[in-house]
């Protein structure tokens, strides 16, 4: 098999997944959310995307520190794992049948090593083709995925930037201590 | 076969938000289900062989991207979206983890089913 | 909590540096290596996490407060829609246009130099500094929050 | 004049950077700004809609396949007009309601947040764009759910930020799957290259998809468990936003978009939306009936509204699917579409005649209440009229919505459809009967006996949307007005002309 290193990573990536949920201790959950999640970022390096494996290994590391802070503070890291079956039983065999369904839908995406707008290319000439071919013409940029985001899709990235000032404000809301003024009127 | 991978990733971690109790746990299934779509995103744009969309100097004469780049050049739109998707999912968390440690101020517990002031 | 110790300070005191001058490197250089502003902001977040985790939240207060940090996070937010409102009201181009680079460096072959590509290092820049203010913001509230009082004292 | 459309997005999101600038000591002037910016969002929505302008953007003067570019045509212009008719009213009516909470100016700039998400949106014209405001307005909303910080509203906010997320990766995956498939992520290139190439079953699977992560955002029945916790706990004018326009603006719209101008009506489709609407249409109102905490029940009525009007457009879809003759059709999809602006009116009415009745008495249970007729005079005109207009009633605009789809369903030979509609609007009407008995009539709790009226500006928001109950009924009646606002959003999804237009609008 010419891609084996995608299976291998892969699979650790999901055996990570399987242990996180499965594990009884929050800490070792969140360690190997952690250790699946560079696992993702070493694969983004194996798929030819450097910027995105820099930003999930970032990502990842601030991602680690806020839910280590959750589950280390509080005493209780145990969790009775009581295991009502009946939701189980029935929640495994639904998503049973989606995967079921999944598998056979994957053989209509163009095969996993010829990307989109090379497969129909010939339906219309996609904007990738146009990205990789003008792209430091139009924009001046070296790397071609800086001047997709920050010049041709930038309104997207005004989205993203304010994503992050929302989740951010509202964190900041919902740890606030007094939530509602002393002068309660007319209760 | 990698895109069945990808979606049992994402079939996982819609298990563990599902059958999951405890609130840390439902946070961790959601971020399991983030990574299986960002790899999935990923792995649409590869190109077996390919290199980084990133032109180098020497690939670039006289004002024309040359042949070699353009054939071999990964798909750079869904790196561009999966950019946008992974600080998105960063924003949730934060969002999320501060609910968590607000309510266990309250609640004094992680576990949902103690949560259970609200009816259905 | 006051943090770690001695080793640790006094190695954190060292990397610190490093990293937030790693930091910048990713975000001025986005668009000629791999990185850009989201990269690089949560780099330079990164280096005053240490700080906290390092030092204890209080030593880390007093360099970033809370309501330099959030003042921060709003003006690179501000930035950012200002770069995208100039290109709009420049001459009636259209919203994100990038007017720096279409106008005047199309022509000069200026491919791979730092001041390269228009707006895009700009927009890079506003970028890292609202990531970066903001992440610290939320890690700080966060820890603060564990000590029972809050930081948000006036409102 | 054509207004640029990056506007209906720049205003909200930049006044929204500027207000958390202003502190606790001065946030009249954070109050004073965000009202200007949804005032001239209202000017701007009306100015669109009067003059009929309808194009296309080219966002960095990329062309279509390149760049993103926002789309403006008769539907986007309908739902401009709910999202900024409802956010004035709820931001008057939050000036004097939210001073019972702190952080006043956090709560403004997410306000305007969650408006400029739902504006960019509505307009966007790039499945990828429309999912980060998607995600904008959701995040902002799961904040401002737990704005109160109670025991009830975080663990509501946790819920519905949970659905919310799992919502919004189902969305990514389907866009996944369908970039994939088409190689763009352009909508009027995407439905040019369904049409041409047909759907294949990885097609059908996003579309799955997109139904599952958008029925979640629009509460539609069997995804609604996140709704009957979410608005009641969040404060009244944000459960005016919640259920008033933002459950249409991210759900039905966007469903609504990507089933009939994208990946083309069929029938199956067609019934797939019509038993989600008969199913949410009972099953909320049933639910509706045995609640005796104000604000619950007006949430699981919103949860059956919501069901008229992806039942109307259903119908639309199946007579469409069928080839039976469009007039119908199109009659069907201006009952679901005129049903969508009569209830974000009448019931952001609802929710903020509860909030004043809450902020004045200090509870939202039935029983506890009684009486306030002559307490609250004017709180309880409102209430009468927005009641008035749910249940049906001739006069108000419920009632010419609700009979356009009854018509269509009959038209449609769909009677079963009919007579469950009409069984719905009587248990509605009962529902509210029932709440004019213990709010309004009976006798005063002593407790209650120092009630006051809530004056200023919420009274004039209420007032606002009261009149605006009243006079909807002429939408539909006084035809210039009617060919002026809802015809060309019916035209838009009736005639599916969306990605040829586009495309040659280039």
């Amino acid at each position: 098999m010419e891609n084996l290193e995608f299976y291998i990573l892969l699979l650790f990536v999901i055996v990570g997944a399987l242990v996180a949920v499965e594990t009884k201790n929050l800490l070792s959950a969140v360690i190997c959310i952690g250790a699946a999640g560079f696992g993702g970022s070493l694969m983004f390096l194996f798929l030819r995307a450097p910027d995105i494996a820099i930003t999930q290994i970032v990502v990842e590391v601030l991602a680690l520190v806020i839910l280590i802070r959750v589950t280390i503070s509080r005493d209780k890291t145990f969790i009775s794992g009581d295991w009502e079956l009946v939701g189980v039983i029935f929640s495994v065999g639904f998503l049973l049948i989606i995967f079921l369904a999944g598998i056979k839908v994957f053989d209509s995406l163009p095969e996993f090593g010829s990307p989109s707008f090379v497969a129909n290319s010939e339906l219309q000439d996609t904007a990738s083709q146009h990205y990789i071919e003008h792209g430091v013409n139009d924009t001046g940029a070296a790397n071609i995925v800086t001047s997709v985001i920050l010049d041709y899709r930038a309104y997207d990235t005004l989205g993203e930037a304010t994503v992050l000032f929302t989740s951010i404000v509202g964190a900041v809301i919902i740890l606030r201590k007094h939530s509602r003024t002393p002068l309660e009127i007319g209760s | 076969m990698l895109y069945a991978m990808c979606f049992l990733l994402f079939i996982i971690g819609l298990y563990c938000v599902l059958v999951k109790k405890n609130m840390v746990k439902i946070v961790l299934g959601i971020v399991i289900m983030e990574y299986a779509v960002n790899l999935f995103l990923i792995m649409l744009g590869y190109r077996s062989g390919g290199i980084a969309p990133i032109v180098g100097q020497d690939e670039y004469t006289s004002g024309l991207v040359d042949a070699s780049f353009i054939q071999a050049s990964v798909d750079p739109l869904p790196q561009a979206l999966v950019l946008t998707a992974i600080v998105i999912s960063l924003g949730s968390l934060a969002l999320m983890i501060s609910i968590c440690i607000r309510t266990y101020e309250r609640y004094g517990t992680f576990d949902i089913t103690q949560i259970r002031r609200l009816k259905g | 909590m006051k943090g770690m110790t001695v080793i640790v300070k006094t190695i954190s005191s060292w990397v610190k540096m490093l990293v937030f001058l790693f930091g910048i490197y990713i975000i001025l250089f986005g668009h000629i290596t791999p990185g850009g502003g989201f990269a690089g902001g949560v780099i330079l977040a990164c280096s005053y996490v240490l700080i906290m985790l390092a030092f204890g939240r209080e030593y880390a207060e007093e360099n970033l407060s809370l309501k330099l940090a959030s003042k921060l996070d709003c003006t690179g937010a501000l930035i950012f829609i200002g770069i995208a409102l100039i290109g709009f009201l420049y001459g009636g181009f259209s919203f994100f246009y990038n007017f720096i680079q279409q106008e005047y460096l199309a022509d000069k072959d200026t491919a791979f130099h730092l001041i390269s590509a228009g707006t895009i290092p700009l927009s890079n820049i506003a970028i890292g500094l609202k990531v970066g203010a903001s992440l610290f913001l939320v890690l700080l509230l966060l820890s603060a929050f564990r000590l029972g009082e809050s930081p948000e004292k006036e409102n | 004049m054509m207004i640029p459309l990056p506007l209906f997005v720049a205003i909200p999101l930049t006044t929204s950077f500027i207000v958390p600038f202003f502190g606790q000591k001065t946030k009249g002037i954070a109050t004073l700004l965000a009202n200007i910016a949804t005032t001239c969002l209202l000017v701007l929505s009306i100015y669109v809609l009067i003059t009929g302008q309808t194009g296309i953007y080219q966002l960095g003067k990329w062309s279509i396949p390149i760049g993103i570019n926002l789309v403006l045509d008769g539907l986007s212009a309908l739902l401009l007009l709910t999202i900024s008719i409802v956010s004035f009213a709820a931001m008057l009516f939050s000036i004097q309601y939210m001073e019972q909470y702190t952080a006043k100016p956090k709560y403004l700039c997410l306000f305007l947040l969650m408006v400029s998400g739902m504006n960019g949106v509505v307009l966007s014209g790039d499945i990828f764009n429309m999912f980060v405001f998607l995600e904008i307005a959701s995040i902002a909303s799961y904040a401002l759910v737990g704005f109160g910080c109670e025991h009830e509203e975080l663990e509501a906010s946790f819920k519905y930020m949970v659905l919310g997320s799992v919502a919004s990766m189902f969305i990514l995956f389907g866009i996944g799957l369908v970039y994939g498939i088409t190689g763009t992520l352009n909508f009027a290139y995407i439905s040019k290259i369904i049409q041409s190439a047909g759907l294949n079953n990885g097609l059908y699977f996003a579309l799955g998809m997109f139904i599952v992560g958008f029925g979640l955002k629009a509460a539609l029945v069997p995804f609604h468990a996140w709704l009957p916790d979410a608005h009641p706990s969040a404060p009244a004018p944000i459960s005016a936003m919640l259920s008033g326009v933002l459950i249409k603006a991210l759900g039905v719209y966007a469903l609504v978009r990507i089933i009939f101008n994208i990946f083309g009506v069929s029938i199956p489709i067609g019934w797939i939306l019509v038993t989600l609407g008969v199913l949410s249409m009972v099953i909320g109102v049933f639910l509706a009936v045995g609640q005796w905490d104000f604000k619950r029940l007006l949430a699981y009525h919103s949860i059956s509204q919501m069901g008229y009007v992806v039942l109307g457009v259903g119908i639309g879809a199946v007579v469409l699917a069928q080839g039976k003759d469009p007039a119908w059709a199109s009659l069907a999809i201006l009952g679901g579409l005129f049903h969508l602006i009569n209830h974000s009116v009448f019931k952001s009415l609802l929710f903020l005649t509860s909030g004043s009745i809450e902020l004045s008495t200090g509870s939202r249970q039935l029983k506890q209440l009684g009486g306030l007729a002559e307490k609250m005079p004017m709180t309880r005109t409102m209430c009468t009229i927005a009641s008035a207009a749910i249940a049906g009633i001739p006069p108000f605009n419920g009632f010419w919505s609700k009979l356009l789809i009854v018509l269509a369903a009959v038209k449609a030979g769909f009677y079963g459809l009919a007579a469950v509609t009409v069984l719905v609007s009587l248990v509605t009407l009962i529902s509210f009967l029932k709440v004019q008995r213990y709010v309004f009539l009976g006798d005063l709790p002593e407790k209650l006996s120092h009630v006051k009226e809530s004056k200023g500006s919420m009274a004039w928001s209420m007032g606002i949307l009261a009149c605006l109950c009243i006079v909807m009924g002429l939408f539909l009646l006084w035809g210039p007005l009617r060919d002026q606002i809802l015809t060309p959003a019916v035209q838009v999804l009736v005639q599916n002309l969306y990605s040829s237009d586009i495309i040659s609008m280039q």
